[in-house]
């Protein structure tokens, strides 16, 4: 037996004008979790898409227990006993939760599906992980932290050796990580070895023994988690020092800009209140499912509430569609960049200036001098890499796409900006970045409303913390009566935490 | 509990909703016409509309994968022209030979519409629009511009659509046997199952390892089977075989599946939806004449129709989702 | 400025000259100069006269085609429009027979095709739901349906007095003033398709409708826009189908809707949405005016016709894809 | 021959009608057979805006005449003229353009002969009186719409159709599958129905088959091509059809190749009561139309009933 279960060599693989992967290696001790880490675009996905068969490598070679082995499809790496669970969702929306789980390796007898057998196997899954859904759900109804968690159990379907987690804690809530470690703990108890990517620090120092470093489609190194320092791995992963990772300066709070009262959308959430002031940064935080994004959207008027008042600066406002919210000043980065934030195949620049065209243009024609020195603009200010304005944001890494998701709000007059994940999957660098701008937003008097999930972040940043819990605002916590246990004590309040102990 | 939840799934359904709706239009048409509910009527009425319901099969496979198939038409005239042409000059007689020579042409052409669709990445609508052409064409090639199969050119085949087992005319049971296999295929089988998943999510179909060019290929050869069917049956139905036959019938598939609640960006859709979806147009149809509207208001009628069935359906998807809604506890 | 980590991003766009001559519609105008030397060359018929003489019936289709591009970009599709020009033909040749004005014809003919049009969009944005296919479908047996109703037995309607259709199917020379407000027409929507805003938001919301809400864009209020005037060009067309039958039936227009869509799909606009440009478009209609009346002039079966029509869409679709997937491959290779 | 040097187009009403083929085919043999020329176009669909398409396209091309069947009475008029202004010779058959675009139409028979026989045809079959219904094509139908009314004016002008009862007037859209339905209709809705008069090719083998495979009480007559007859037609309880009518197709085909030729030839202009000799078919004299204008009918329809339906049917 070799000392490794998966050895990978000198792996290079090229896009049409990217070189993705430049001869990187990668080495998977038995029974171990490896963290891959480095900056977005650095080339981890396609590392693992490239293990996974999903794409070809130009060059380079993988082993497996040893053995030189060459996959020519997602197929033979599931036979193998590789099991992944990719960045980005890759669910059926119409199916069944049980289905997805179970898509490629159905419960077949006598070459007949056993729908009964499936369901309950499913639901087992699905109860190792606490999720509080059944396997008969319709895929598409749940939340985005909901399918990630069905993608999870689909990893644990297949009874892997090889189990890889691409950012699998990105749409996930603190509550729902402890659940994923436990998960990930239990299966490395089982002798199942992992390799876990995540741009979140918290998420390796507990889980990983060992951490590979990649930057710029270049492999930098590999190390023990114990014997490396914070400071030291970020600067392996963005090749410069961070000094200051949340860069909340202090503002003087101005007038009240934005006010919500008794806001409340049948089915999705119940009489919420809160205000933000110019210069201040409001976080909105609660578990998966809180119902944070359809309170937003509903200000926003890419949905309508039922009830409630909004108010902009102390004017009643009624907001019909997200032009409206535009005109008045309200900016919305969705939550969802690649469906709601970008036209995954246009070019960087016209996505920056979609929605703000009509400003520069001459007679209603558009003036694209202009709107292409406005692109390259905005997206040096929140520093994208990127070659030109012109390539496909389908081509940019999922880092890369949300900073120009944050140009795009920038182009515009605005008042209040309201961010929905805006560092969801983000790396530090660009996370660092992505705090400076709001920052600044803050200096210069817009009233910022934060949605994360990321408890350091939410810490980090916010002045005054609103959490949800269940569809309703459970509490309202100032900067410095905040914090972790606090936090996730609203956001389990009553009814949640009790309807915990009764399932369990 | 349990009960209550599984009455509510049902109910909760879009083919419960369309269940209704075709309940309420053979409640209508029989009140004014009683003889539309005797069993002989129904099977008539089966018997006329085979060659739709039997493709809308075909078509909600190539719908649930996000594509689309307007050649179907033609090449039911190239198969059931080309058996006709064969009967007609004796070079077969056995009906079995024809339906599988019509089976065999329908699965030629749906190979080629999938070939080009899932190899080449051409737009299905815009592949089939190619090809409803070119097939038309072939179709009146093989009938020598336009000659005409009729009646007693067909000799015994023609017999398949008037013979029954059991007391059910032939074609029926053929529409049955259809069904019922489809509906086991769809849902309780692998390959069925892959056709869902590549019409939910394709790349994510690709990443698990379905090979989606092979399924979009099959769906469309599928279709092409079914189509020469068609073919087979329209010849035997009519006892006549014409290369312009069913000129434009393909929206009425289209139309049943539409209404029976397949989605067309893919994905949604079920064997059942599609029964009922055809069973709602053929009643429109056979209950037309039948209730007394003017020749000429027929079509308008017809058209208004199917567009408040798909109108109240959608409403009624409103309502029941908002009550869904409303009945989640905060 | 660049970023703080010192990125410079390049904006400067590749030559628009040289972007044009290996795209799509580069090919498109060769292709139509082969097709002319290739009409000439085997029909001793086919030359500027006749072709000029022969184009007017072709022409209304292409006022078909310019809306009908916008609604592909959409995503969309409308297979009504044979109807709308079918209903707007045939009320305007009974209006005309009333002895009105012929201003008040015109008006009357654009009026009823951009209400049938705004029939077709109200359903479509209040049953979003709705596949455009399905809504359309209905709607075009209904305004066909409508029409054969206003007609009556018989089904045909001719004009009275033709006068005022004579005149607009007249002639400057021997050039038609069809063609003349078929090209400024087709100019003024490829410009506006390619170079507004307005277009600009058309592709946004055929690419990704969701982003281009969430974008604030008026998703809804464009389609509807697109679809009544998809209405008005069909009373357009009408206008025109007249003015060569002096008269309406109930087949007037039929399979318009097909003619409309193949031209604009030949000319590379997807029905897939977001892809496509409408100079693409005017271009093919033109080759493929050209074709029908080349090959029309050999006296084939017109079945015939179609099947080399039918081919030449799928291969003029296919070609490309097949012919960027080895480009794709080549790249690729070059960069290793 | 006659018709040396000639080249004439024929145009027909759209392309797979094995009706219109048979009378094509004769045309073109008699043409070709006096020396001349012969082009069979067909518009893309059975349309007036796509014979207008083919018009144009003949136009262009120097055919000395064209001989047409329309698809719609009025809508080839300015298309038609513009070709007589060019010298082209416009004749029809079949379905004519109106008296103003033509310069003759051979009729197949005449309206009021077609009517006549189809009325006798059933009172005859249903036994002097009862329940009747027609199975049309579309309700535009030129031709089948001239037939009907013929049908309608007869029926009100003489006592002995009196007890004849027209229920309704059905149309099948010369589609199968319609045709079927609005037949099944007919019988629920009138279970005395005793016969139904189908004066269209499709809709009377349809409504044939229907009746026959349902052994229904209720007769079958109309207009029909007897290949598609053969197996529906005889006098006895078996068969639907006891008899029908059609006219004689290669006839037809000829008697328009003949009339085509002299026109082309200037024999004559169109003009009423000219005489021309068509071949062994013999004299014919120019007549007046129900339009105003002029025609040559070809005669009588012919009777097919089980006594010549097997040897028409080799026929057509
Ligand atoms: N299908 C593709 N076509 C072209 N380029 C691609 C494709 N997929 C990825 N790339 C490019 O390859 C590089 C590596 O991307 P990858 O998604 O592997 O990054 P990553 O390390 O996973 O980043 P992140 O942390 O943001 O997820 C990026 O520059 C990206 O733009
Ligand atoms: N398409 C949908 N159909 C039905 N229910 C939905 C749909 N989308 C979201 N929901 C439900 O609405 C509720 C709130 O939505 P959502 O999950 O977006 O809230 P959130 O607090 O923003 O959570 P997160 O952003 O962490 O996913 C949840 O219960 C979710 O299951
Ligand atoms: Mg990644
Ligand atoms: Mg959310």
């Amino acid at each position: 037996m070799s000392e490794y279960v998966l050895e990978l060599k000198g792996i290079t693989k090229i896009f049409p004008g990217v070189k993705a992967l430049n001869n990187v290696q990668f080495q998977l001790k038995p029974g171990e979790v490896h963290a891959l880490m480095g900056e977005n675009g650095a080339g981890k996905s396609t590392f693992i898409k490239v293990i996974t068969g999903v794409h070809k490598a130009e060059e380079g070679e993988m082993f497996l227990n040893g053995q030189k082995v060459d996959f020519k499809g997602p197929k033979d790496a599931q036979a193998a006993g590789i099991a992944a669970v990719y960045q980005h969702p890759t669910s059926y929306p119409h199916l069944t939760v049980a289905e997805n789980i179970f898509m490629g390796h159905e419960i077949i007898v006598h070459k007949m599906i056993q729908w009964k057998k499936m369901n309950e196997e499913a639901n087992k899954l699905l109860g190792q992980l606490n999720a509080d859904f059944d396997a008969t759900a319709e895929m598409g109804t749940l939340s985005v932290a909901q399918q990630q968690m069905v993608e999870i159990a689909k990893a644990l379907s297949t009874n892997a050796k090889i189990v890889i987690l691409d950012e699998p804690t990105a749409a996930l809530t603190k509550r729902e990580s402890e659940e994923l470690y436990r998960i990930v703990d239990h299966l490395r108890e089982e002798g199942v070895s992992i390799i876990f990517i995540s741009h979140r620090f918290e998420d390796m120092y507990r889980l990983a023994s060992r951490v590979t470093v990649f930057r710029d489609s270049q492999y930098i190194g590999t190390y023990n988690v114990d014997e490396i320092t914070n400071a030291d791995l970020i600067k392996a992963m963005v090749g410069r020092e961070i000094k200051d990772l949340f860069p909340k300066p202090e503002v003087q709070l101005g007038e009240e800009m934005l006010r919500v009262e008794g806001l409340s959308r049948v089915g999705y959430f119940k009489n919420v209140s809160f205000d933000v002031h110019a210069g201040e940064i409001i976080g909105l935080t609660g578990l998966v499912g809180a119902g944070r994004t359809e309170v937003v959207e509903s200000i926003c008027g890419i949905t309508t509430p039922d009830e409630g008042k909004v108010y902009l600066e102390g004017q009643e406002i009624h907001i019909k569609q997200p032009s409206d919210a535009m005109k008045k000043g309200i900016i919305l980065l969705p939550e969802d960049r690649q469906k709601e934030g970008l036209i995954m195949s246009w070019g960087l620049g016209r996505n920056v200036t979609l929605s703000t065209i009509s400003q520069y243009a001459k007679k209603g024609f558009n003036n694209e001098p202009k709107e292409r020195e406005l692109a390259k603009q905005l997206l040096e200010e929140v520093d994208t890499k990127a070659v030109d304005i012109f390539q496909p944001a389908s081509s940019l890494s999922g880092g890369n796409q949300q900073k120009v998701v944050v140009a795009k709000a920038l182009s515009q007059e605005m008042k209040v900006v309201i961010m929905d994940e805006p560092t969801k999957g983000v790396d530090v660098g660009a996370k660092a970045e992505i705090y400076a701008i709001m920052g600044d937003l803050a200096k210069k008097g817009y009233a910022i409303v934060l949605i994360s999930s990321e408890m350091p972040e939410i810490l980090g940043m916010s002045d005054r913390i609103v959490v949800m819990c269940n569809g309703r605002k459970t509490g309202e916590l100032n900067k410095d009566e905040a914090t972790q246990e606090r936090i996730l004590e609203l956001a389990m309040e009553k009814g949640q935490t009790s309807k915990e102990a009764g399932r369990s | 509990m349990k009960q209550k939840s599984t009455l509510k799934k049902i109910t909760g359904s879009r083919e419960f909703l369309l269940a209704v709706i075709l309940i309420l239009l053979f409640a209508i048409v029989t009140a004014i016409s009683p003889s539309f509910l005797k069993p002989k009527s129904l099977m008539d009425m089966l018997k006329n509309n085979a060659v739709t319901m039997v493709m809308a099969l075909g078509m909600l496979c190539v719908m649930l994968v996000g594509g689309i198939d307007i050649s179907i038409m033609s090449t039911l005239a190239l198969s059931g022209m080309s058996i006709g042409m064969l009967l007609k000059y004796g070079h077969i007689t056995s009906t079995i030979l024809a339906f599988v020579i019509a089976l065999a042409i329908g699965l030629a052409c749906g190979f080629l519409v999938g070939l080009v669709i899932s190899r080449a990445s051409v737009p299905p609508i815009i592949a089939t629009m190619g090809f409803m052409y070119v097939f038309r064409a072939l179709g009146y090639l093989v009938s020598n511009n336009g000659e005409w199969a009729g009646a007693a050119a067909l000799g015994s085949f023609k017999n398949f659509a008037t013979s029954s087992v059991l007391g059910i005319n032939a074609v029926v049971w053929v529409i049955i046997l259809c069904y019922v296999v489809f509906f086991f295929f769809m849902k309780w089988t692998r390959t069925g199952r892959k056709i869902y998943a590549v019409g939910s999510n394709p790349s994510a179909a690709e990443v698990s390892g379905i090979n989606v060019k092979n399924i979009k290929l099959m769906v469309y050869m599928i279709m092409g089977v079914l189509a020469g069917l068609g073919g087979a049956l329209q010849v035997s139905v009519y006892a006549s075989a014409m290369p312009d036959m069913q000129q434009g019938g393909e929206m009425d598939v289209i139309a049943a599946c539409v209404i029976g609640g397949v989605s067309m960006s893919g994905g949604r859709g079920t064997v059942l939806g599609a029964l009922l979806g055809s069973l709602i147009l053929a009643t429109i149809a056979k209950a037309l004449p039948l209730v007394g509207i003017g020749a000429l208001w027929q079509n308008t009628i017809k058209g208004v129709l199917i567009l408040v069935v798909v109108m109240v359906n959608v409403i009624l998807q409103r309502i029941a989702d908002r009550n869904a809604l409303k009945g989640r506890e905060m | 400025m660049a970023g703080k980590s010192g990125r410079s991003i390049n904006n400067v766009p590749e030559n628009p000259v040289k972007h044009m001559i290996f795209s799509w519609e580069g090919i498109m105008v060769l292709l139509f100069v082969l097709v002319n030397i290739f009409c000439a060359w085997f029909s001793e018929f086919y030359n500027l006269k006749s072709v000029l003489r022969q184009m007017p019936v072709y022409l209304a289709e292409i006022f078909l085609m310019l809306p009908m591009a916008y609604i592909l970009v959409l995503g969309e599709i409308d297979i009504s429009v044979g109807s709308i020009v079918c209903l707007s033909a045939t009320i305007s040749c009974l209006v005309s027979n009333t002895g009105l004005p012929f201003i008040l014809v015109i008006l009357i003919s654009l009026l009823v095709g951009t209400a049938c049009g705004a029939v077709n969009g109200f359903i479509l944005t209040r049953f979003q739901e709705l596949p455009p296919m399905i809504v359309t479908l209905a709607t075009q047996i209904i305004f066909r349906g409508i029409a054969e109703i206003v007609l009556g037995e018989g089904g045909s309607v001719s004009l009275t007095n033709s006068d005022g259709f004579k005149a607009i199917g007249g002639k400057v020379g021997r050039v038609p003033y069809i063609l003349f407000l078929v090209l400024i027409l087709a100019v003024v929507a490829a410009l506006i398709l390619g170079k507004s805003t307005f277009g600009r938001r058309v592709y946004a919301i055929g690419t990704n409708r969701l982003t281009a809400y969430y974008s604030g864009i008026h998703v809804q209020k464009i389609r509807m826009l697109i679809y009544t005037l998809m209405g008005t060009f069909c009373g357009l067309c009408a206008l025109f189908m007249v003015s060569s039958s002096y008269g309406a039936n109930t087949t007037t227009g039929n399979g318009f809707e097909m003619d409309a869509i193949a031209m604009a799909v030949f000319g590379g606009i997807s029905s897939t949405g977001g892809k496509g440009n409408l100079a693409g478009g005017i271009i093919s209609a033109f080759i493929i005016v050209c074709l029908r009346v080349g090959l029309g002039q050999q006296n084939l079966h017109p079945q015939v016709i179609l099947l080399i029509l039918g081919l030449l869409l799928i291969c003029a679709v296919a070609l490309p894809n097949v012919v960027g997937e080895i480009k794709k491959a080549l790249k690729v290779k070059k960069n290793a | 021959g006659e018709a040396d040097g000639q080249k004439i187009a024929l145009v027909g009403k759209s392309a797979g009608n094995a009706f219109f083929e048979i009378a094509a085919a004769s045309f073109k043999e008699t043409v070709e057979a006096e020396g001349g020329e012969v082009e069979v176009v067909y518009p893309e669909a059975a349309t007036a805006d796509a014979q207008i398409k083919v018009l144009d396209n003949l136009i262009s091309q120097d055919f000395d005449a064209i001989c047409i069947s329309a698809n719609d009475v009025n809508a080839l008029q300015a298309k038609l003229e513009e070709a007589m202004d060019e010298g082209i010779k416009v004749s029809s058959f079949d379905s004519a353009p109106n008296a103003d675009s033509r310069q003759v139409f051979v009729n197949q028979a005449g309206t009021v002969a077609v009517g006549q026989a189809l009325l006798d045809a059933v009172l005859d079959i249903a036994g002097g009186e009862g329940q009747w219904a027609i199975l049309s094509a579309t309700s535009q139908a030129a031709n089948q719409n001239a037939w009907i009314d013929a049908m309608k004016t007869i029926m009100e002008s003489d006592e002995k159709y009196s007890k004849l009862d027209l229920v309704e007037v059905a149309y099948g859209d010369d589609e199968p599958q319609k045709s079927t339905d609005q037949t099944t209709a007919l019988l629920e809705k009138y279970p005395d129905l005793k016969v139904i008069c189908a004066p269209t090719t499709v809709g009377i083998a349809a409504a044939a088959k229907y009746l026959q495979d349902e052994k229904s009480t209720c007769k079958l007559t109309g207009l029909g091509l007897p290949s598609e007859m053969v197996e529906y037609t005889g006098a006895d309880d078996e068969h639907s059809c006891p008899y029908f009518y059609l006219w004689d197709m290669q006839g037809l085909g000829k008697l328009s190749a003949y009339a085509t030729i002299s026109l082309v030839k200037g024999d004559i202009t169109g003009a009423l009561d000219e005489t021309f000799t068509a071949g062994d078919l013999g004299e014919y004299t120019i007549t007046e139309a129900d339009d105003g204008g002029t025609e040559i009918v070809l005669g009588q329809p012919l009777e097919f009933n089980s006594d010549n339906i097997e040897e028409m049917a080799k026929l057509y």
